[in-house]
């Protein structure tokens, strides 16, 4: 199962195995499950998937934001720039929080100190890595407010989080990101909370700070929509595994496993004529309770006797692409059930 | 400022009821004021009659109660007749000793009981946490009169440290230095206040820990520690600060209990306080004097949980309505 | 629990040990004047207007800042004036009727404000204290004085209505010398309202220094009168509400004197290096009386109208073994309303005794049957009644469990109906009880009696709650207080005591002694029964045994001018 | 492959979680074994609670085989009081704070419901209610009454201690009044009493109970202190409040009387607030991390 990915040498982050276990009163389980990707320098990547495949508790393990009962396992290793952040000790794990790699959290209504103004909480992150005084700060914060688009950033940097609108806190969250220039961003569904129309402005806001910063970005997201918009590259989670990753193009030009074909089929395209969005059979199934084998194979149109014995592992398909499923060696399997589906839609 | 107005008004109300209330109860009870001094004096009934109409106690209870609200209206609470001084000259002589005695105790106990819910919370779950808890409710378990004895007996019997009650030591020559003055007036200080601690801190540090607990798993704390804030820093300024809120304003609602607390400590520690005046004042039948103790008392109240209002409100902008975290009652 | 008996022997010598002789003389004259005394005591005077005092801690403070014409002696002899040393007055001169008495002031006696006491004082005094307006209590017993003149400026003359054995102890022990000059324009309605009641000027050895109300009331030796200044320099009144504290002051040192020490502390006093434990006899005793008349019908009550019941459940209780649990040794079972130390006491006197056989037995005859249940009935009614006891009181609670036991033991069943001070009063003088534990401190006067058991006292509002009517008791006490000679009260009052022992209108349970821890420094004298503190301004402390708090404090006695006195 | 755990009902699922926790369990015992304890007690005892033994010789026996727990000032057994005495606080307690509970929870349900007035004058008069001094209410109330019957007691203590949990009550209906799911109660054209019943008062009966368990201890300890003012359980009837008050008296040189009492009285307190703990993280699992 362990993949095979050797480190290229210019990726600002990578993962190799990660694997997070929680005890819980029936037992432990596992909801990241041996999870390998990496981001080089500028680049963006979606991690994709349904709620609850694990994809932002494995966004939690780059900054060590595990808590207990959680627990990050022995093996697995978390490069950014060339140091496995789970050795770090922690002072150095702390200069790299909020200063070289910084987060973005989806609710913004909680994830804002309620007692304390925007302006001190994103002042806070300037003092904490710099030696820059009360009144320096506050004018970096005031300055910062103003590059996340907020009109009269002096006045709103006085006003506390349950006085502002849930796209002004999130500006407020990306500011706190951005304001010491991190190289690495990892935003948890930044979005999600928000209306259709500011979606489209923090995802801009978010692309062009990190242009221009040549920072690189982790989107996690359950929107393909925001993927094809904001990403470069793509890797798709399922019960805890990365079930496929691919160029954003080569991924919604054709999709390789099966839950990526799913997936797309239930996006609403612009000028498609169908009236009823095909949908994936049955729910994302609990940690506890991920069927031994293919862990997709009960939902999956292609499933054969092979998928529910044998594991499929993580196959390479060159140019960057990956797949986790015996259909990459049996491709005909693919062709045959289409056809029925084909004939009964 | 429209709120602080309805909230005067709201007290305002609030006095005026107990007052009101109290008056009425009070001459309900069987017994009349001169009654219990000397079981035997050859004080007839007829006497007493004499004596009642003297002091303007006789008649139905609306026409004292008419005499009694002019008699307000002119600032003057009428006249105590178990301490034979006006009431408002009783209460001014009295209500200094309960505010230093509860204050100096809601003060020590809000702190001790803030700090050790912090402990608590930070070793959730080990040993720690549970022996505290343990002990400050065995504290709070203790009849309040019984503790107060012990202390009395331990402080200033056994071990000889402490004077035996009393607010000061007033046969210190006229001329003692000022340090010499505070110097005793702590040390008859201390036994009472500890006695008020250890019955204040149980219910204080056990909503401060069930308060962090809930604090600790809020968002923002892990959005500051994603900013790379230091472990202790994320405890203290992101977590404690915003679980203060619940803490005062309990206190603000277990003022009324801290007055009669006091009855208890007071007697045994012979503290001339508010809450012996009024025990006194109930069992000599002394009704202006009771009266005018729980009218002083209940202003308190009021300004103390308006007071512990506007501290929350401080201390949790969200806070805006009337004190409740909309959605998060009271643990 | 260490049996006292032999320490009452300790005790009684230690009272010669400090320095007292029995009859009151100080044992040497002591030069040196100073010491503080503090009294650590549970109450507080009410006000300090002799005419409206009514609680004893008054009556204390009182008798050290006021003077009477004369004040009579430790034997409490109050037949003529043989048993009186001069006060106010040096001498006095009976007229040959006997119905006047001129009394002599001492030309020296001063006020406090430094105005002289004159003739008009005594005059004014009787005159404010028989005032309606007033409504005093004492009024009552000065009923036999008929007016006093001022011959002069230093003799004043009382006439009196009838010659009696006690009218000289009546006008003597009941009136106070008040100040003309201060009291005149006082309001006589609200007297207790007037400033003077809680800053008092008197003539006394002491004045008052500062009274701060719940905490202390401290007395100073005067110096501007002319006799000789009070031995002390000062006495102080520590307010402490709660008896263990009060106590407690006494034990670690910060105060010299506490009046009531419980049995279960006596052994801690004895023991103690600088304590002494002080008996003196009192003129108190307590008992368990029967209301005699069903106040809703006002026929005579179901239960106690009938005397065999009364007697009946008296000789069911075993009063030895009763005063013996609440006092120890330091009380005798009461054998009367009276105590051994007044001179109408009769010691040979025996009341009913411990018998519940006989007791049992009465009750069968007066027709109250047991039940199932052990539990008396006659013809359907319960033998049942309450018992009123103020909860404040721990003794009379104690008492009250304990009779309560003793009478379920004979079938009765007793319901204790605790109340405050205030309820206990009023339900009292409401005659609103079946029987109630009361307790009754007497006056020196034989004539005392008299408000507490005689048919007078038992009209609506007098003392005799329990309404018990004997004409014989009435007049062998009549003329027991008439008597002139000793032997001939007695006599009286012997027959009296016997009559309403048989008649049993109350169950007649313990003369407590007084016992009080004193620190050793002092010379006590002039200990009375029915008042501990008549002689502490001849109260001394040897110059070698002074301590800390005994330094001249010139800081207190100087800067207060005695009319500005700070509350 | 394990088939899905059914989804129990609420109330199901905190007794099982309460069960769980071995802290709840342990205090449940405990309490249970008090009550057992005073229920079967009185009648296992040697002597009788207020039987006297002699006034003059067994005062204050020390702990003996005879009386394990050593005799009072009046010579009787301190075991046997302090059985039927514990019958006498707990039954006093439970009942007191069952009713001050049901009275509290009307009043705030309706305070909470009603309309903003309505809400304010309630609420004012309980802020009243709330402002005077429980002990000293209770002591001008009981001090000058001869003879207090036991449910006078209990009613007394009871309606001068609702104040809190109606307070509380108020705040949790308030705050769910505005939820989704009381408006969609409302669109499906429930009444307002149906309301109160079905929908507010599982939800607000979590911090009620928490807060009751509490009281109990409160109570007792309550009627300790009276007791010691002349007002509590009336002589010769024991509870262990007037137990202790009694036996203060003789703390230097028999302890054992007032700290027997005194010992149970705190195992109850200790006891009540674990298992209202437990209570609070079975009710509401989600809301608190486990404690």
């Amino acid at each position: 199962m362990t993949a095979t990915h050797t480190p290229p040498t210019d990726a600002l982050l990578s993962l190799r195995d990660v694997r997070v276990t929680f005890r819980t009163a029936d037992g432990v389980i596992t909801p990241v499950d041996g999870v390998s990707f990496d981001i080089a320098r500028g680049e963006t990547l979606a991690l994709v998937g349904e709620s609850g495949c694990g994809k932002s508790l494995t966004a939690l393990t780059i900054l060590r934001l595990i808590d207990a009962p959680g627990r990050i396992e022995a093996g697995s290793r978390i490069l950014f720039e060339g140091r496995d952040v789970l050795t770090l000790p922690d002072k150095e794990l702390r200069s790299i929080r909020g200063r070289q790699a910084a987060m973005i959290f989806q609710e913004p209504m909680t994830a804002l100190n309620p007692v304390y103004s925007a302006g001190e909480q994103i002042a806070e992150v300037v003092r904490t890595h710099t030696k820059a005084s009360r009144s320096e700060a506050w004018t970096r914060a005031v300055a910062m407010l103003g590059a996340v688009g907020i009109s009269s950033p002096d006045i709103r940097a006085k006003q506390f989080p349950h006085q502002l609108s849930g796209g002004m806190r999130q500006r407020v969250m990306i500011a706190m990101a951005l304001v010491l220039g991190p190289s690495l961003l990892i935003a948890d569904e930044p979005t999600t909370a928000l209306v259709v129309t500011i979606q489209a402005q923090l995802l801009d806001l978010l692309r062009e700070a990190q242009q221009a910063r040549g920072a690189s970005m982790l989107l996690i997201t359950h929107d393909l929509g925001v993927v094809a918009e904001s990403a470069q590259r793509v890797a798709v989670m399922y019960a805890g595994q990365i079930v496929e990753e691919a160029p954003v193009t080569a991924l919604f030009a054709a999709p390789q496993h099966p839950y990526t074909e799913g997936l797309m089929a239930a996006m609403p395209r612009a000028g498609s004529r169908r009236e009823r969005l095909t949908t994936i059979p049955g729910t994302v199934p609990p940690p506890g309770a991920w069927p031994l084998a293919c862990r997709f194979a009960d939902r999956c149109a292609y499933a054969w006797s092979r998928c529910t014995i044998e594991a499929p592992p993580l196959h390479q398909l060159g140019h960057g692409r990956t797949s986790r499923c015996h259909l990459v060696e049996e491709p005909a399997r693919r062709v045959a059930a289409q056809a029925t589906a084909g004939a009964a839609s | 400022m429209h709120a602080l107005i309805q909230r005067i008004w709201h007290g305002f109300v609030v006095i005026a009821l107990v007052a009101t209330a109290t008056f009425v109860l009070v001459r309900l009870a069987p017994g009349d004021p001169f009654a219990a001094a000397l079981e035997n004096a050859r004080l007839t009934p007829a006497l007493r009659e004499q004596w009642r109409a003297a002091y303007g106690l006789d008649g139905s209870i609306g026409t004292q109660f008419a005499h009694w609200i002019a008699s307000l209206a002119r600032g003057d609470l009428g006249f105590s007749t178990s301490t034979n001084q006006p009431v408002s000259r009783a209460i001014a002589a009295a209500l200094p000793n309960t505010l230093l005695l509860i204050g100096t105790s809601i003060v020590i106990a809000f702190m001790l009981g803030i700090w050790l819910g912090a402990v608590q919370a930070a070793g959730r779950g080990g040993i720690v946490d549970r022996c505290i808890g343990a002990i400050t409710l065995i504290g709070n378990a203790v009849p309040d009169f019984w503790l107060a004895l012990v202390m009395l007996l331990a402080g200033s019997y056994w071990l000889r440290l402490f004077p035996v009650g009393g607010v000061a030591d007033l046969l210190l020559p006229l001329g003692a230095s000022w340090p010499v003055l505070l110097l005793d007036r702590a040390r008859h200080l201390v036994l009472p206040v500890l006695t008020m601690v250890i019955l204040l801190v149980a219910p204080i540090a056990r909503l401060q820990r069930t308060a962090l607990l809930d604090r600790l798993g809020a968002e923002w704390v892990r959005t500051a520690t994603a900013k790379g804030v230091a472990r202790r820093t994320v405890f203290r300024r992101h977590a404690w600060r915003t679980a203060l809120g619940p803490v005062v304003t309990m206190g603000g609602i277990a003022l009324p209990s801290l007055f009669g607390g006091a009855v208890f400590i007071e007697r045994v520690f012979a503290w001339p306080g508010m809450g012996r005046l009024a025990a006194e004042a109930v069992a000599a039948r002394d009704y202006h004097l009771v009266v005018g103790c729980v009218l002083v008392g209940t202003v308190m109240v009021v300004i103390g949980s308006m007071l512990a209002d506007h501290v929350s409100a401080w201390l949790d902008p969200r806070l805006t309505q009337d004190g409740f975290e909309p959605g998060r009652g009271l643990a | 629990m260490p049996n006292l008996r032999d320490l009452r022997f300790l005790s009684l010598c230690a009272l010669a040990a400090c320095g007292a002789t029995p009859d009151g003389t100080p044992a040497a004259a002591v030069s040196a004047t100073g010491g503080t005394l503090v009294i650590s005591t549970p109450a507080e005077p009410d006000n300090l207007l002799p005419p409206i005092t009514t609680s004893i801690s008054g009556r204390q403070v009182e008798d050290l800042i006021f003077q009477r014409l004369a004040d009579i002696g430790a034997s409490l002899n109050t037949v003529g004036d043989a048993g009186f040393t001069p006060n106010l007055a040096t001498r006095w001169q009976w007229s040959p009727d006997s119905l006047s008495i001129a009394f002599t002031l001492d030309s020296a006696a001063r006020w406090h404000d430094g105005v002289p006491v004159r003739a008009a004082d005594v005059r004014f005094s009787l005159a404010l204290v028989t005032d309606p307006r007033v409504a005093s209590p004492t009024a009552l017993l000065l009923a036999n004085v008929d007016s006093i003149s001022a011959r002069d400026s230093l003799t004043a003359v009382v006439w009196f209505k009838q010659r009696r054995p006690d009218q000289f102890f009546e006008i003597v022990h009941q009136l106070y010398v008040l100040p003309e000059h201060l009291l005149r324009t006082a309001d006589r309605r609200r007297l207790a309202a007037a400033p003077i009641a809680m800053m008092p000027i008197g003539s006394g050895p002491f004045r008052v220094a500062r009274w701060v109300p719940k905490q202390l009331l401290e007395l100073v030796a005067d110096t501007t009168g002319g006799r000789r200044r009070a031995q002390l320099d000062r006495v102080v009144f520590a307010v402490a509400p709660d008896p263990v504290t009060a106590f407690t002051r006494v034990v670690t040192g910060e105060a010299d004197l506490f009046e009531a020490v419980r049995p279960d502390k006596v052994a801690e006093v004895t023991s103690h290096p600088q304590l002494h434990l002080v008996l003196t006899p009192t003129l108190d005793y307590s008992y368990l009386g029967f209301n005699l008349v069903d106040q809703k019908t006002g026929r005579p009550h179901s239960l106690f109208g009938d005397r065999m019941v009364r007697r009946a459940l008296t000789m069911a209780t075993d009063r030895r073994s009763i005063v013996m649990n609440v006092y120890d040794s330091l009380a005798v079972q009461a054998r009367g309303p009276f105590t051994a130390a007044q001179s109408t006491a009769d010691t040979a006197h025996v009341p009913l005794p411990f018998a519940p056989d006989s007791a049992n037995a009465l009750l069968d005859a007066a027709g109250w049957m047991r039940g199932a249940d052990s539990l008396r009935r006659r013809n359907g009614m319960l033998l049942a009644f309450g018992m009123l006891v103020p909860s404040t009181s721990v003794a009379r609670m104690r008492a009250a469990v304990l009779l309560q036991e003793q009478f379920r033991r004979v079938g009765a069943d007793v319901r204790i109906e605790g109340v405050d001070m205030g309820g206990f009063v009023s339900r009292i003088s409401a005659r609103r009880f079946d029987t109630m534990v009361g307790a009754w401190s007497q006056d020196a006067g034989p004539a005392d009696v008299r408000a507490a058991w005689t048919s007078a006292a038992a009209t609506a509002g007098g003392n005799n709650a329990g309404a018990y009517r004997s004409p014989q008791f009435d007049a062998h006490v009549d003329s027991g207080v008439a008597a002139f000679a000793p032997t001939a009260m007695r006599a009286h009052f012997a027959a009296a005591w016997r009559i309403i022992a048989d008649d049993a209108p109350a169950i007649w349970l313990a003369e407590p002694l007084r016992v009080m821890a004193v620190h050793s420094r002092f010379v006590t004298s002039g200990m009375r029964p029915d008042a501990w503190w008549a002689g502490v301004a001849k109260w001394s402390i040897p110059p070698d045994r002074r301590i800390a708090r005994d330094a001249p404090a010139p800081a207190h006695a100087a800067a207060l001018a005695p009319a500005g006195a700070s509350r | 492959m394990s088939e899905p755990r059914r989804y129990r009902s609420d109330w199901r699922g905190a007794v099982q979680r309460l069960s769980a926790d071995p802290r709840s369990v342990v205090a449940a015992s405990v309490l249970l074994g008090l009550a057992l304890l005073v229920a079967v007690g009185p009648m296992l005892a040697p002597h009788a609670p207020n039987a006297q033994l002699d006034i003059t010789k067994l005062v204050h026996v020390p702990p003996s085989r005879a009386h394990l727990l050593g005799t009072d000032v009046y010579s009787r057994d301190v075991l046997a009081r302090v059985l039927s005495g514990g019958r006498i606080s707990l039954l006093f307690a439970t009942s007191a704070v069952l009713v001050q509970t049901i009275v509290g929870t009307c009043v705030g349900l309706f305070a909470g419901l009603a309309g903003h007035r309505i809400d304010a004058i309630v609420m004012r008069g309980v802020d009243a209610g709330a402002s005077v001094p429980r002990v000293l209410f209770l002591l001008a109330l009981l001090a000058p009454l001869p003879h207090v019957p036991l449910w006078m007691l209990v009613l007394t203590v009871a309606f001068t201690g609702w104040f809190v949990t109606a307070r509380l009550v108020r705040g949790e209906v308030r705050a769910i009044r505005t939820t989704e799911f009381v408006h969609a109660a409302h669109a499906l054209g429930a009444s307002r009493l149906r309301i109160a019943m079905r929908h507010l008062l599982p939800h607000v009966l979590g911090p009620v109970l928490v807060t009751s368990t509490l009281a109990v201890g409160h109570v007792i300890v309550l009627e300790a202190g009276l007791s010691w003012l002349g007002v509590g359980v009336q002589a010769p009837q024991a509870s262990w409040g007037n137990i202790i008050a009694d036996g203060t008296e003789f703390l230097s040189i028999a302890p054992w009387v007032s700290l027997a009492p005194g010992f149970c009285l705190v195992a109850v307190v200790l006891a009540a607030s674990a298992f209202g703990d437990g209570l609070r993280d079975a009710l509401a699992p989600g809301q608190l991390a486990r404690t």
